[in-house]
């Protein structure tokens, strides 16, 4: 299916909580909904007879420095079309939805977005720091990161 | 399970340990199978674009930091003074070959090909301190001092050609004489002023084969 | 038999006459028993040479080559490297029992070479219970693993230990039981006694493995189950390096580990060494009655065949171990339990209604009667 | 026998599996929780060998980052290479000459057997046979030597290059590269006699840790684990890239042929079947590999357009997928690779409740994760 059709298939179904459609330079277009729908329309992917979603290929977070987004890479392999969904979040305090019991793949890829952005998941079953160690401080692939002089008193 | 599996069970497992053992055997006694390579008196050819440690003729290298830009570990520096004659004098060439990863990133972007790989890639040491190649061994400052005195120099002298020159030309002027020597002067300058700096400055025993030598081996 | 020799040495030296017997005899047994030991040290040196030799020609390699003639005094520069190096025991470990495990397992290994009949008249001890005394004395093993796997404190040892314990007490059994065949035949628990019964016939066909198609299967019953005893692959679930890093010894370092090394090489002679006795005809010489030779050139050509027919075992082990993969825990007891205890009873009752339906007679002995 | 353990209750054990640890392939630590040798839980905890790639990418420029992406899977180096070409030559829209796709095919298809060789090679060493371990590494040398002769380097090679690859294939490569295949296609067969098809192996890895379809689908299983639960989908097949619909090859699947769909032992025999499909599609890439340049002309200073791209390759371990913003500066703006061993991970937990410790073992093996690229 062509990301045109699965954008209006999703306005359809939830109305304004899809925000656009971003085709020009992204391969796979991305469909940008609201953060905080992100669990319903990704039921609603997966479960989608025309649609069927399967396969959460890629969860990650961007700062694109005036916001955070996470991006969802689907792939449906048993209609093998592709999409992509974008999410954009506020600076501060960013956190949506947990998607990991509708894909169970996205808890490992959200728990290093969690770990290296700082965006946090609500209602994941296991949302801890995944690559760095558990005391870290700061979420080093945010651009205003500043690398630190020491860790426990070791010099980095 | 029934008797016959049971038995045919017991009847697989010895028929596959058995095609197994008849395999391990016939390695076990073919004495052509055997492929070590017994490292320190047979050694293994490396081939012809090994990248091995990294060497860099400073003779034909025109500091144009090329290597350095290119290189995703920052583990070649350089540093360069401008010689009397407009040309880049090497002050330091230094490669970490603790760093190194050997990704050729540096030797394919080479303008006058100076820096290559060699076909070494033995080196042990105790210290981090002895995996920085030094391919210039006289002191950076001192080459920068030097070097500065030559441009100095040669300013001078130019500065004295065109004073020189310059009177010379009032005096003619003067006189109402011809052309001044003023060219002949200038074209003189250079080849005293120059250095002849790279190949002193290296005080590098090498040079034909010097790229079949270790780099290793090259430290003092 | 000490006390005989003693007395022969006294006959022979006259010197010795005014010294109390039992001096000489305890003078005899000790040297005995360094002669023994000091065969078994080296053996075992050796044969960690040969293993590593072994498995370097089976994974198209070289193996040791760099210490002596074709590397074969590796073993002693890693002899020499184990008892120089530092003796770490951990600070937790229960000190005593962490000490004393490594020589309850080689005590237990190399105790059993007292009844190892090596030649004709080659036997340090003829104990009527020589089956017996070795599969006890051999049980001693499993003490000491089951202690360094537990005073180690720590984890993995514990578990390897507990593995050791549950893998050995199973396959104890197995073992017993495809022995009783020998027993059976011979009448007798002693070795030497096992041995002689094997004799005649070139040598050979009156090995007890060509006896009866049930001791035939109790050879390899044996075999397989020996193979579990000594913790060797495919059954090295207790060392088990991939899975237990190195099991109950992973705590050893220096010479207590070279202990628990040499052991479990000492394990493979002896139970290699009881194969032999038992059902390839001990030291029979094949086309030669050795006990009929002069005393000194029927005991070395007796020893040399012994040593021959257990070393070719023990090399065969090797072959198994750089072969095949390894049992998981609950496949190993499956096999002991499942595979072959029913079996080695089944056998056990073959051979005992063999033996009563022909009167203890052979099949080789029948064919050979047959022919006059 | 349940009633029983629940009414002796006996005391679990928490036991570290690692970082050091003889078959966690690397500095995996697994933090288990045992009742005896029956592991209650099996918690992976991964980023011992964190290096920051992601961020290094934003610190580099799109050719400085090839080395790189040696360092993400340095069993499958060239891959990882060839990936990151793709992606950034579909950013960029930059036509490579067509021998340079070919070359990219036969070199990534080497090193999948390469890759393969040494998931079969160390998953036999954690089973307890040391020795095909050791034959696997003597034909990965093989492999290695081709590598050298085309890049000089023998484990990351950085041999690709955006637009094409950095030089043409050497004199006698294609011989060789033949001869080599000629070598190495009666070996699988012997693997299979030796090892695959042997009884304790058999046992150690059948019905053991089996992912139903439809968990490796949302698991994200890619590559052999996924094909290894039956389900035939093959990026190289299923959604091409390069020239691959120019090769004729069969997507290898699991069959439960010796216990459950999915086990450990068709993910085993998967990798062994990829690695006579990999032959295949070199030896058809040889014969079909056309002259021409290698590279295509790429600005020195390059920038490519503004965008977001995601692109996937079928590699070794699974799907390496690497989602790339650009901002049209010479540096990426964002650089998440989607590794395939992370993705993998996700299910460890999940499948190995129940099974015993030398199981867990088994898991690590047939799952031929790779620790740099989980961490990266």
């Amino acid at each position: 299916m062509e990301p045109k059709e699965i954008f209006e298939k999703v306005t359809e179904k939830f109305g304004g909580k899809a925000v656009e459609l971003q085709e020009e330079g992204f391969r796979p277009a991305f469909v940008v909904v609201s953060p905080e729908s992100v669990r319903e329309i990704a039921l609603f992917l997966r479960d989608d007879p025309a649609l069927k979603f399967d396969s959460l290929m890629c969860l990650s977070g961007v700062d694109y420095k005036d916001r955070f987004a996470v991006t969802y890479h689907l792939h449906s392999l048993s209609v093998g079309h592709q999409i992509g969904v974008k999410t954009y979040l506020p600076r501060e305090a960013p956190s949506l939805p947990s998607v990991d019991m509708v894909w169970p793949a996205a808890n490992f890829q959200e728990r290093e977005a969690f770990d290296l952005y700082g965006i946090v998941f609500e209602g994941s079953w296991d949302l801890r720091r995944i690559l760095l160690p558990e005391d870290w401080e700061g979420h080093p692939l945010r651009k205003d990161y500043k690398y630190p002089e020491f860790y426990n008193g070791i010099k980095v | 399970m029934g008797l016959k599996d049971y038995l045919y069970d017991i009847w697989e497992a010895v028929a596959t340990t058995a095609k197994g053992m008849r395999i391990t055997a016939r390695y076990g006694v073919d004495p052509r199978e055997t492929i070590t390579l017994q490292y320190p008196e047979e050694r293994w050819e490396p081939s012809e674009r090994f990248r091995g440690f990294l060497y860099n003729d400073i003779k034909t290298c025109t500091s144009c930091t090329m290597c350095v830009r290119v290189c995703p570990v920052d583990c070649i520096s350089l540093e360069s003074v401008r010689g009397a004659d407009k040309k880049m004098v090497l002050a330091s060439y230094d490669i970490d070959i603790g760093r190194c990863m050997y990704c050729g990133l540096c030797v394919e972007v080479c303008p006058p090909k100076s820096l290559k790989h060699t076909s070494g890639y033995e080196k042990a040491s105790v210290d981090r301190g002895e995996l920085i190649l030094h391919f210039i061994h006289e002191d950076a400052g001192e080459i920068k001092a030097r070097v500065a005195k030559q441009v100095a120099e040669a300013a001078a002298k130019a500065e004295a050609e065109k004073a020189k020159a310059e009177s010379e030309k009032a005096e003619a002027e003067k006189a109402e004489d011809g052309e001044p020597d003023s060219r002949a002067a200038q074209k003189d300058a250079p080849p005293s002023a120059q250095p002849a700096a790279p190949a002193d400055a290296a005080g590098n025993p090498e040079d034909g084969g010097a790229a079949e030598k270790k780099p290793g081996e090259e430290k003092e | 038999m000490m006390e005989s020799l003693a007395i022969s040495l006294v006959d022979a030296l006259p010197v010795l006459s005014g010294v109390p017997l039992w001096t000489i005899t305890l003078l005899v047994m000790v040297m005995v028993a360094a002669v023994v030991l000091t065969f078994a040290l080296t053996y075992s040196g050796l044969a960690t040479y040969v293993e590593r030799k072994v498995a370097g020609d089976i994974q198209a390699r070289v193996g040791p080559n760099r210490v002596g003639p074709v590397g074969i005094l590796q073993f002693l520069a890693d002899g020499i490297k184990l008892l120089l190096k530092e003796d770490i025991i951990p600070a937790k470990a229960d000190r005593f029992l962490f000490v004393l495990a490594p020589y309850l397992v080689f005590i237990g290994s190399f105790a059993a070479f007292v009844v190892v009949p090596f030649g004709v008249g080659l036997i340090a001890s003829d104990l009527n219970i020589g089956i017996y005394y070795l599969m006890a004395i051999t049980s001693l093993v499993v003490v000491g693993v089951m202690l360094a796997g537990w005073s180690s404190n720590n984890k993995w040892a514990l578990l390897g230990g507990m593995r050791a314990a549950a893998q050995i007490v199973s396959y104890e059994i197995p073992v017993g039981m495809a022995l009783l065949p020998a027993v059976l035949i011979a009448g007798s628990l002693s070795l030497q006694d096992i041995v002689r019964s094997q004799g005649g016939l070139f040598g050979i066909f009156g090995w007890n493995l060509f006896h009866n198609p049930f001791t035939f299967l109790s050879f390899f019953l044996y075999y397989v189950a020996a193979l579990a005893e000594t913790n060797r692959t495919p059954f090295d679930i207790p060392e088990a390096e991939s899975e237990l890093v190195s099991g109950y010894h992973v705590e050893y370092s220096g010479i207590r580990f070279a202990f628990f090394f040499l052991a479990e090489y000492g394990d493979m002679f002896v139970v290699s060494a009881l194969a032999t006795a038992c059902f390839l005809g001990g030291w029979h010489v094949p086309f030669l009655d050795a006990e009929a030779l002069p005393a000194l050139w029927g005991n070395l050509l007796s020893l040399g065949v012994f040593l021959g027919k257990t070393l070719s075992l023990v090399v065969l082990m090797m072959w198994i171990r750089w072969t095949l993969p390894r049992l998981r825990v609950d496949q190993l007891m499956r096999m002991a339990w499942k595979y072959l205890v029913p079996l080695t009873f089944v056998n056990l009752l073959g051979v005992s209604l063999w033996l009563l339906l022909f009167h203890g007679e052979g099949i080789p002995r029948m064919i050979a009667s047959l022919f006059g | 026998m349940k009633a029983r353990a629940e009414a002796l209750p006996t005391q679990e054990m928490l036991i570290n599996m690692g970082p050091q640890h003889p078959s966690t392939h690397g500095v995996l630590r697994v933090i288990l929780r045992t009742d005896g040798e029956v592991v209650v839980n099996a918690r992976p905890d991964v980023g011992y060998l964190h290096r920051a790639l992601e961020k290094i990418g934003e610190r580099v420029t799109y050719a400085q980052y090839m080395p790189f992406t040696d360092r993400l899977d340095y069993l499958a180096a060239m891959n990882c290479n060839a990936a990151w070409a793709w992606t950034v030559e579909k950013l960029a829209g930059i036509e490579v000459p067509e021998r340079a796709e070919y070359i990219r095919v036969i070199v990534s298809e080497l090193n999948r057997i390469a890759s393969h060789l040494i998931a079969f090679g160390s998953f036999t060493a954690d089973m307890g046979a040391f020795t095909p371990f050791l034959y696997a590494i003597r034909e990965r040398e093989r492999i290695n030597d081709l590598f050298e002769d085309i890049c000089g380097n023998r484990l990351t090679y950085n041999y690709v290059r955006i637009g094409g690859v950095s030089a043409d294939l050497p004199d006698r490569f294609l011989e060789k590269t033949k001869e080599f295949l000629d070598y190495f296609e009666p070996k699988v067969p012997e693997y299979n006699n030796l090892i695959s098809y042997n009884k304790i192996f058999v046992h150690r890895l059948a019905n053991v840790a089996a992912v139903t379809p439809e968990d490796a689908v949302g698991y994200g299983l890619t590559g052999p684990n996924l094909r290894g639960s039956g389900v035939p989908f093959d990026l190289r097949k299923n959604e091409p890239y390069s020239v691959y619909p120019e090769f004729d090859f069969d997507v290898c699947v699991g069959t439960g042929e010796r216990g459950t769909l999915g086990d450990c032992f068709d993910r085993y025999m998967v990798r062994i079947n990829e690695m006579k499909e990999s032959v295949r599609i070199v030896r058809q890439a040889i014969e079909q590999i056309p002259e021409g340049p290698v590279m295509a002309k790429v600005p020195r200073m390059f920038k490519p357009p503004v965008g977001e791209v995601y692109f996937r390759a079928e590699n070794p371990r699974g799907e390496t997928g690497i989602y790339l913003i650009s901002d049209g500066t010479v540096n990426p703006y964002r650089l998440k690779i989607r590794a395939p061993s992370f993705v993998t991970m996700g299910i460890f937990e999940k499948i190995t409740k129940g099974l015993m410790i030398a199981d867990v073992v088994a898991v690590i093996g047939s799952f031929d994760i790779i620790l740099p690229e989980i961490d990266r």
